[in-house]
């Protein structure tokens, strides 16, 4: 490795990281202006045009407000929570497939920040230390709403993570790896002439699993019982002021975008277009590097019309109760996920390998 | 670069070893837990074996540490303020947990690595394919073990109250 | 091993980004403390008895089986990686995992039927 | 061969960490802190198991560290089940105090 490998290294994991960073104020102006479409009134539109600008507004307001620490907080903890919280959902998007390749400078860079051939268990390993920064958050506030909250969203959240995992199983099995680039690779072009190579196709179960499980693991709607505010003030994060707020807001769409990239790549073609071929796609735009840039492009946009689903979703459906939400995972999804499991192993079996 | 990260991890790893050990608040001890078997598992990446980097983490660093940091949550914070060891007793454990540490390191140091190998290093297919072919037994005897756990656990936890 | 040295710098700056925050948000913002401003937030209403008060054990409960849960469901990852290309040789990994499942849904059928999680 | 350049700092790591944890069971009266101190000693052998095991090209101590881990994660189960069940008994979680079965 020499000096322009490594520059090219640090160049793309910037770019991709700063990518995911710019969801999150995307995500916020979205959210609002979703939730006024949907609640029928204008939501935020004084600052900028169509209140585009109101994220940036946000975040000048949060950061010049006090942040302080409760009297009763462990100082230490209360500090590192939100960076416990944050850190996790920046590692995760490190296995996103963003694109196939492009060549530059002679030589051929993968549109990903890294090809792990292990990049699914990672996802899900990485994952799970998320709850530490809402543990100890809620914990070091010294408030008991919080801790409630923190158990509560906890054992959420770790509950959820055994059927996303099943889900993934039965992708993987498909797939026979676990690394994302090459799970996208299979999914180029048609069966039969007329129907996408997609994973939902394969695993039709496994996306309904994966899907519920994700909403539940990135804390939304309607799974959000940690925030509850007419029973927890609100939640595990109750005492927390200022830009350390926003850390646990800016984690939250970062967990979102990650999963819903996951999503994208593990059942709905990563960033293939439907019905057309990369070949054809190819030979249609005529450049590598070019195309390299469009496939970011449709990634990206299945990934944007995910996030519009979960805020979608966010503002109609009501919550669960905490006793209905863990029958939902205990009693139905994991039993779903061990069977789905097995039926797509007698299928394959029966088939006699997948080709 | 490996040997930067090497010691960067090893030291992480060890520091909050110490950490675990010394901190008075058993949280503290818990989140020390957390970064020092984070860092172990950057340390199996760097011995070339990611996939028990990704088990460490999904099962030590993700579920057992966990259920600590449960269980010091359901403790009152009061009760968990232990009295001092007596200073004798931290000096004699402290001489014999260095001279065990030398021994352990002078054997280390002198078993015999040097033996002649063969073949690949074992990819994460081949281990996979081995656990389920070569040492199906032990895991499917790994499985009744897991469910007599669960049963026992469960045994020992309940609420015996409303139970 | 090289794939790795990206996720380190990723790690980086991340914790660059998470600290400077951090950092930034205490800077900026204004200091005035007030006991009643730094008391713990519960409704407005004054704040009663230890905030690290024990909790039923539920939660435990619910951390454990998750625990054993998820050790048993991590054995289908490698499974599942090898299965595929073990169709060759025949019904071999089929059959682990019908044992393996059939095993593993005892125990799920136990913490549902006993009611582990305190669910009613 | 790639795995060379750690075998010294694997070693002395090993031997460090399982001190570390051996002090920490030897010094602490705290039953979970006596249980992580454990935990430490049980991932510096793992490491090591696993060392071996690549340095001799063989799958067996990666398998085995596996089923370690496995096992270690029941252990954990049962131990924190057992010390809640004496600080339910007792209202404290220091070894000290459990002395009810001294004859």
């Amino acid at each position: 490795m020499n000096t322009v490998d490594i520059a090219i290294l640090v160049a793309k994991t910037l770019l991709f990281y700063l990518i995911v960073l710019h969801v999150v104020p995307i995500m916020v102006w979205v959210e609002r202006r979703g939730a006024a479409l949907i609640q029928d009134r204008p939501g935020p539109n004084r600052v900028g045009p169509f209140g585009l600008l109101q994220p940036v507004a946000d975040f000048v307001k949060f950061i010049f407000k006090e942040d302080p620490i409760p009297t009763g907080a462990n100082r230490g903890l209360f500090l590192v929570a939100p960076a416990l919280i944050l850190i996790p959902a920046s590692l995760t998007l490190a296995v996103l497939p963003f694109g196939d390749k492009v060549k530059l400078f002679g030589r051929e860079i993968l549109l990903q920040v890294a090809d792990l051939d292990i990049a699914i268990l990672y996802v899900l390993a990485i994952g799970s230390l998320g709850i530490y920064g809402i543990l100890f958050g809620g914990w070091a506030s010294g408030n008991k709403f919080s801790l409630m909250g923190a158990l509560r969203a906890s054992s959420q959240v770790i509950s959820y993570e055994i059927p996303l995992g099943l889900a993934a199983v039965g992708a993987v099995a498909v797939y026979g790896t676990f690394s994302l680039r090459e799970i996208a690779l299979a999914q180029d072009g048609l069966w039969f002439g007329w129907l996408p190579r997609w994973g939902i196709f394969l695993q039709p179960v496994g996306f309904w699993l994966f899907f519920i499980a994700s909403f539940a693991e990135t804390n939304r709607l309607p799974f959000d019982l940690p925030e509850t505010e007419a029973e927890l003030v609100a939640g595990y994060h109750t005492e927390y002021g200022s830009m350390k707020f926003g850390m646990f807001m800016m984690a939250e769409y970062m967990n979102l975008t990650t999963i819903s990239g996951v999503m994208v790549t593990l059942f709905f073609g990563g960033w293939h277009l439907p019905f057309v071929a990369d070949a054809m796609l190819l030979k249609w735009i005529g450049s590598q590097n070019l195309l390299g840039l469009v496939q970011v492009v449709i990634f990206l946009t299945k990934v944007a019309i995910f996030l519009c689903v979960f805020v979608w979703v966010r503002w109609t459906v009501p919550r669960f109760r905490f006793d209905q939400l863990m029958r939902i995972t205990w009693g139905r999804l994991i039993p779903l996920g061990i069977v789905n499991l097995l039926v797509t192993a007698g299928v394959m079996l029966w088939l006699g390998g997948w080709k | 670069m490996s040997d930067i990260a090497a010691g960067l991890f090893g030291v992480l790893t060890l520091g909050c070893s110490l950490g675990v050990v010394f901190s008075r608040n058993v949280i503290m001890s818990a989140f020390y837990l957390i970064l020092s078997f984070f860092g172990l598992a950057a340390l199996y990446v760097l011995i070339q074996a990611p996939f028990l980097a990704v088990i460490q983490v999904l099962i030590y660093t993700g579920a057992i540490v966990v259920l600590f940091v449960f269980v010091v949550m359901l403790i009152d914070q009061d009760k968990l303020l232990e009295v001092v060891t007596g200073k004798t007793l931290v000096l004699t454990a402290g001489v014999l947990a260095w001279s065990l540490g030398l021994i352990l390191l002078r054997a280390l140091n002198h078993s015999p690595m040097a033996v002649p190998v063969s073949g690949q290093l074992p990819t994460l297919r081949t281990i996979s394919l081995s656990l389920f072919t070569e040492y199906l037994w032990p895991f499917e005897v790994l499985s009744v073990f897991m469910l007599v756990i669960i049963v026992g656990v469960f045994v020992l936890a309940r609420d015996k109250v409303n139970a | 091993m090289e794939n790795y040295i990206p996720v380190l710098l990723l790690l980086g700056f991340a914790i660059i980004v998470a600290s400077s925050i951090l950092v930034l948000s205490w800077w900026l913002g204004p200091k005035k403390p007030l006991a009643v401003k730094l008391s713990a937030y519960e409704c407005g209403v004054n704040a009663e008895g230890s905030p690290h008060a024990p909790f039923a054990s539920k939660f435990y409960l619910v951390a454990v089986m998750f625990l054993l849960v998820d050790v048993e469901a991590a054995f289908f990852f490698p499974w599942a990686l090898v299965y595929k290309e073990s169709l060759q040789l025949g019904p071999i990994l089929f059959v682990a995992l019908v044992i393996y499942v059939a095993i593993f849904a005892l125990g799920l059928f136990y913490i549902i039927k006993k009611d582990c999680l305190r669910l009613r | 061969m790639t795995v060379s350049f750690l075998t010294n700092w694997v070693h002395y790591l090993v031997a460090a960490l399982f001190s570390v944890g051996l002090l920490g069971f030897l010094i602490r009266k705290n039953a979970l802190v006596i249980l992580m101190s454990i935990e430490l000693m049980l991932n510096a052998v793992n490491l090591y198991v696993a060392k071996v095991s690549l340095a001799l090209h063989s799958g067996a101590g990666l398998v085995l560290v596996v089923f370690a881990i496995t096992v270690a994660a029941a252990e954990v189960a049962v131990g924190l089940a057992i010390i809640l069940n004496l600080y339910r008994a007792k209202r404290s979680v220091d070894v000290d105090m459990f002395t009810g079965l001294k004859g």
